[in-house]
């Protein structure tokens, strides 16, 4: 077995999610999500096309701030990503803040485009590196975003995983919960259920979830690298090399 | 009728107290000379519009407490964590706030860009942004069957400012990729804009120049500002300078420090490093 | 995933009967090659956009039988006068004409570009154009009193199809100003263009031609087609042949005309003069 | 005084009605009006913009066929000019044909963008060359565009004026009737009233409708002959030549 990082652990994770699909875009601030949708977009043998917001060479837009979104609702957009201060079982996700609104204890940046990619973007990323009952919460305080919707309401979109740096869940959209598919090295079963505030059901199967491949290594250190290091060097020079 | 070519103290003298003003994203052309220019002549009481979000400049602003009213879809500082001013006064109430998000921002400007009242949109139905929002509406689409959609009001702000590479000598802006520039200036009924210089031919004359510039008619007036953006950049021409950022985030962090730093780095004219 | 290019055969073939096409005005980018090819495959049952006007495009699909829906603001010869076969044949009801306005066939492209079911436009109110349209709604703007506003469906062609003057190896194709190429690249399901001739750099790599251009994402399927506007004119690069459009007028005032028109410059493949 | 042609008396009527606007947009097909305009703008030494449609030096639109609709909704186009096949004394204009629709028995190219613009743009200035009943007729068979409405229906704009190749007609928005203002060389009130179909007023003072004074001449065989030249050279060189 490879050795990697807790980090391509992360990237690989993700990029596996992707597999298969025609367009995948990556928001700002976005690293490890950006190098997994630049992993995947190796992988599918030049079928799969990224956008990077932040990114000049990997980001073709060229109708302005809104174009991601009318993108979206297009139905050209396959997956997204986006994160919360705060998320509940019910896939809600919190931007905002925690306490009673408009006054709040803590005040978080907003929630940029999230009440409207969730509803849009069919294949919806969570992610939430900081895996803690302070982060996965019964209820949020604030629904920037709702996890899931009434029949009635027009929604192609929605969640389909929580990735943390203990686990991976997959959301079941009929349930409305998640469910825990498999946890990464260094956690274990017991491990997320003491620092998961919300309720979630379990795979038969919960495996630890699987590292990235030789081949993905040896992409995400070389091209991928080189590609992430325009918008995030930083990141590209500390985390995605050899150990 | 071109548009006139200001210094930049009477580029924001023309920025009265009391005005909805829409800026754009930091990744956008954000006229930060002019903003400061804007502190100094003691601005107050904005309806302060980000389109759709804001870092430093809302910042600023609000720390100098020339902010009533802010309608963003996020304030950051981005990879250097929350906006200290925004954060700490957000829940003082020292200004009103209109939680918002990205493309109904978008959206109600397209709406006053083409004379509408409204804009529909879909989404945000069940979020507590709606939910806040009274002034937005929930209505069914006629042609569908049991199908709400949200219909926001047009966002006509009365003067639109930003920081473009470009003017032309007729006042026309080159703004290249940055289309959200030009739906504020089509929606706003002023724009004012700072450049990084002024070009000497004619911007609509060149086809390719010409598809990314906003001609003058709506251009309200231009000053040349060189490195106007900074301490942000100015995509293909300077990067963000990370370092006061930083140490405008380290100063912001209180009350305090954000007054050392307006004393120095603001409330004193003082040219861009 | 780059947009495929193929032959002008090729790229018609990807246009079946009976879907809603979506073409440009005169002064846009008139495919006008792909045009004589999709007859010569003997398309049918079309619905035909004019995005919002049309002029021989529209003339020779209808005069060939293949347009059983027209919806457009105008179709004219322009100061050659009538459209021959258009002024003959919706008289004759050989095809349904919906008779539109120029903006509100922009505001239904733009709302299918944002996914919406509809787009509030002002004007019509009165107008017999709006009362032969049972398809489109007077609503109350429910921010205003006792103010009605008419509510247009969006409009989703299946493809739309145009002529630009450049694509990219990539498939990217610049358009320069004429963006109502851009919203119905983005409104359609699909996009078809043609181009007078391929660019070896990548268009979105240079920031004077990327803000001119439609990304390859928009785009279907790209062919090469030199002087492919013609007998139309492309702006920048040739003019219309007034000579050759003056023969048509006169040879389409009667149906044997026409037909005899058909066979010579459009049945038989020929090189644009 | 100058000596002029019919061509340009009407270039010089529509300019005179132009007097003092920031904008004036000119429709494609519209040489008369189009030369009227940047007399007019030549005359305002740098006030007044003009957008001709069709023209590239003349014409600073970048935002696509839309542009010209969402400005006027903007309230930034002051004048503008349609036409009609039909014209009725309520400033109801037909520009699709004659007879019941739609099988109709006279079919003319289609509304264009009257139907909104007639409502947005102030001074809306029909021209119709052709004065006869069959063009100014009692009521239109078919209303591209009404000339008045209702009291709640958003209408900044509206008929300002009707110039024919006989008269000029100024329109009354509380009368909702026109009002014969002068009349051209060649032409009478009697003639006038023999060609028109439908009823209007007349002002006290009906005169002539005055020449273009000297100096205007001067530049529209100059200067703004030059300008029109490039969207309508033959009506430049056939039209704006001194006699």
């Amino acid at each position: 077995m490879a050795e990697f990082s807790h980090t391509e652990l992360l990237v690989g994770a993700v990029a596996r999610m992707l597999e298969g699909l025609r367009h995948v875009a990556v928001g700002a601030s976005s690293p490890i999500q950006g190098a997994a949708a630049l992993l995947a977009r190796a992988l599918s043998g030049g079928r799969m096309r990224v956008s990077v917001l932040g990114s000049r060479t990997n980001n073709f837009f060229t109708d302005g701030g809104r174009e991601l979104f009318d993108c979206a609702a297009q139905g050209r957009i396959d997956a997204f990503f986006l994160g919360g201060g705060q998320i509940d079982g019910q896939g809600n996700i919190n931007l905002v803040g925690i306490g009673p609104y408009p006054k709040l204890d803590v005040r978080w940046p907003g929630s940029f485009g999230s009440a409207y990619l969730y509803f849009l973007v069919p294949r919806v990323i969570l992610f939430r590196e900081e895996h803690s009952v302070r982060t996965l919460v019964p209820k949020v305080d604030f629904i920037s975003a709702p996890g899931t919707s009434a029949a009635n309401i027009y929604r192609p979109g929605g969640p389909y995983a929580l990735l943390t740096g203990k686990a991976l869940f997959l959301f079941d959209r009929a349930l409305r919960r998640f469910r825990l598919e498999s946890v990464h090295p260094f956690s274990s079963v017991e491990d997320v259920a003491a620092n998961t505030g919300f309720e979630y059901d379990r795979a038969p199967d919960i495996g630890p979830t699987p590292g990235p491949p030789a081949e993905w290594l040896a992409l995400l250190r070389g091209r991928v690298r080189d590609e992430i290091a325009e918008t995030y060097p930083q990141f590209a020079a500390t985390a995605l090399s050899a150990p | 009728m071109d548009a006139p070519f200001l210094s930049l103290e009477d580029l924001v003298a023309e920025i009265p107290d009391g005005i909805m003003l829409a800026v754009p994203p930091d990744y956008s052309g954000v006229a930060m000379a002019a903003t400061r220019a804007l502190i100094r002549r003691g601005v107050k009481n904005l309806h302060l519009l980000a389109v759709p979000t804001s870092g430093i400049q809302a910042e600023l602003l609000i720390g100098a407490g020339a902010v009533s009213t802010l309608e963003a879809a996020a304030v950051t500082m981005g990879e250097l964590g929350p906006a200290p001013r925004f954060t700490a006064l957000v829940k003082s109430g020292a200004f009103a706030l209109k939680d918002s998000t990205c493309p109904a921002i978008h959206a109600a400007l397209q709406a006053a860009e083409k004379g509408l009242p409204f804009m529909p949109l879909r989404g945000l139905i069940g979020s507590d942004i709606l939910a806040f929002r009274p002034d937005w509406r929930v209505a069914e689409n006629p042609f569908g069957d049991n199908d709400p959609v949200v219909l926001l009001p047009a966002l006509r702000p009365d003067i639109a400012l930003f920081h473009a590479p470009l003017a032309d000598r007729a006042g026309n802006v080159w703004i290249g990729r940055r289309r959200e520039l030009m739906v504020m200036a089509h929606a706003a009924r002023r724009t004012l804009v700072t450049v990084e210089e002024i070009h000497d031919d004619d911007l609509l004359a060149d086809e390719r120049m010409a598809s990314g510039t906003i001609p003058s008619l709506y251009i309200g007036a231009v000053a040349e500002a060189p490195r106007g953006a900074w301490p942000i950049g100015l995509e293909g021409r300077y990067e963000a300078d990370g370092e006061h950022l930083a140490l405008y985030v380290r100063a912001a962090r209180t009350e305090d420090g954000f007054r050392r730093y307006l004393a120095e780095h603001v409330l004193v004219e003082r040219r861009a490093a």
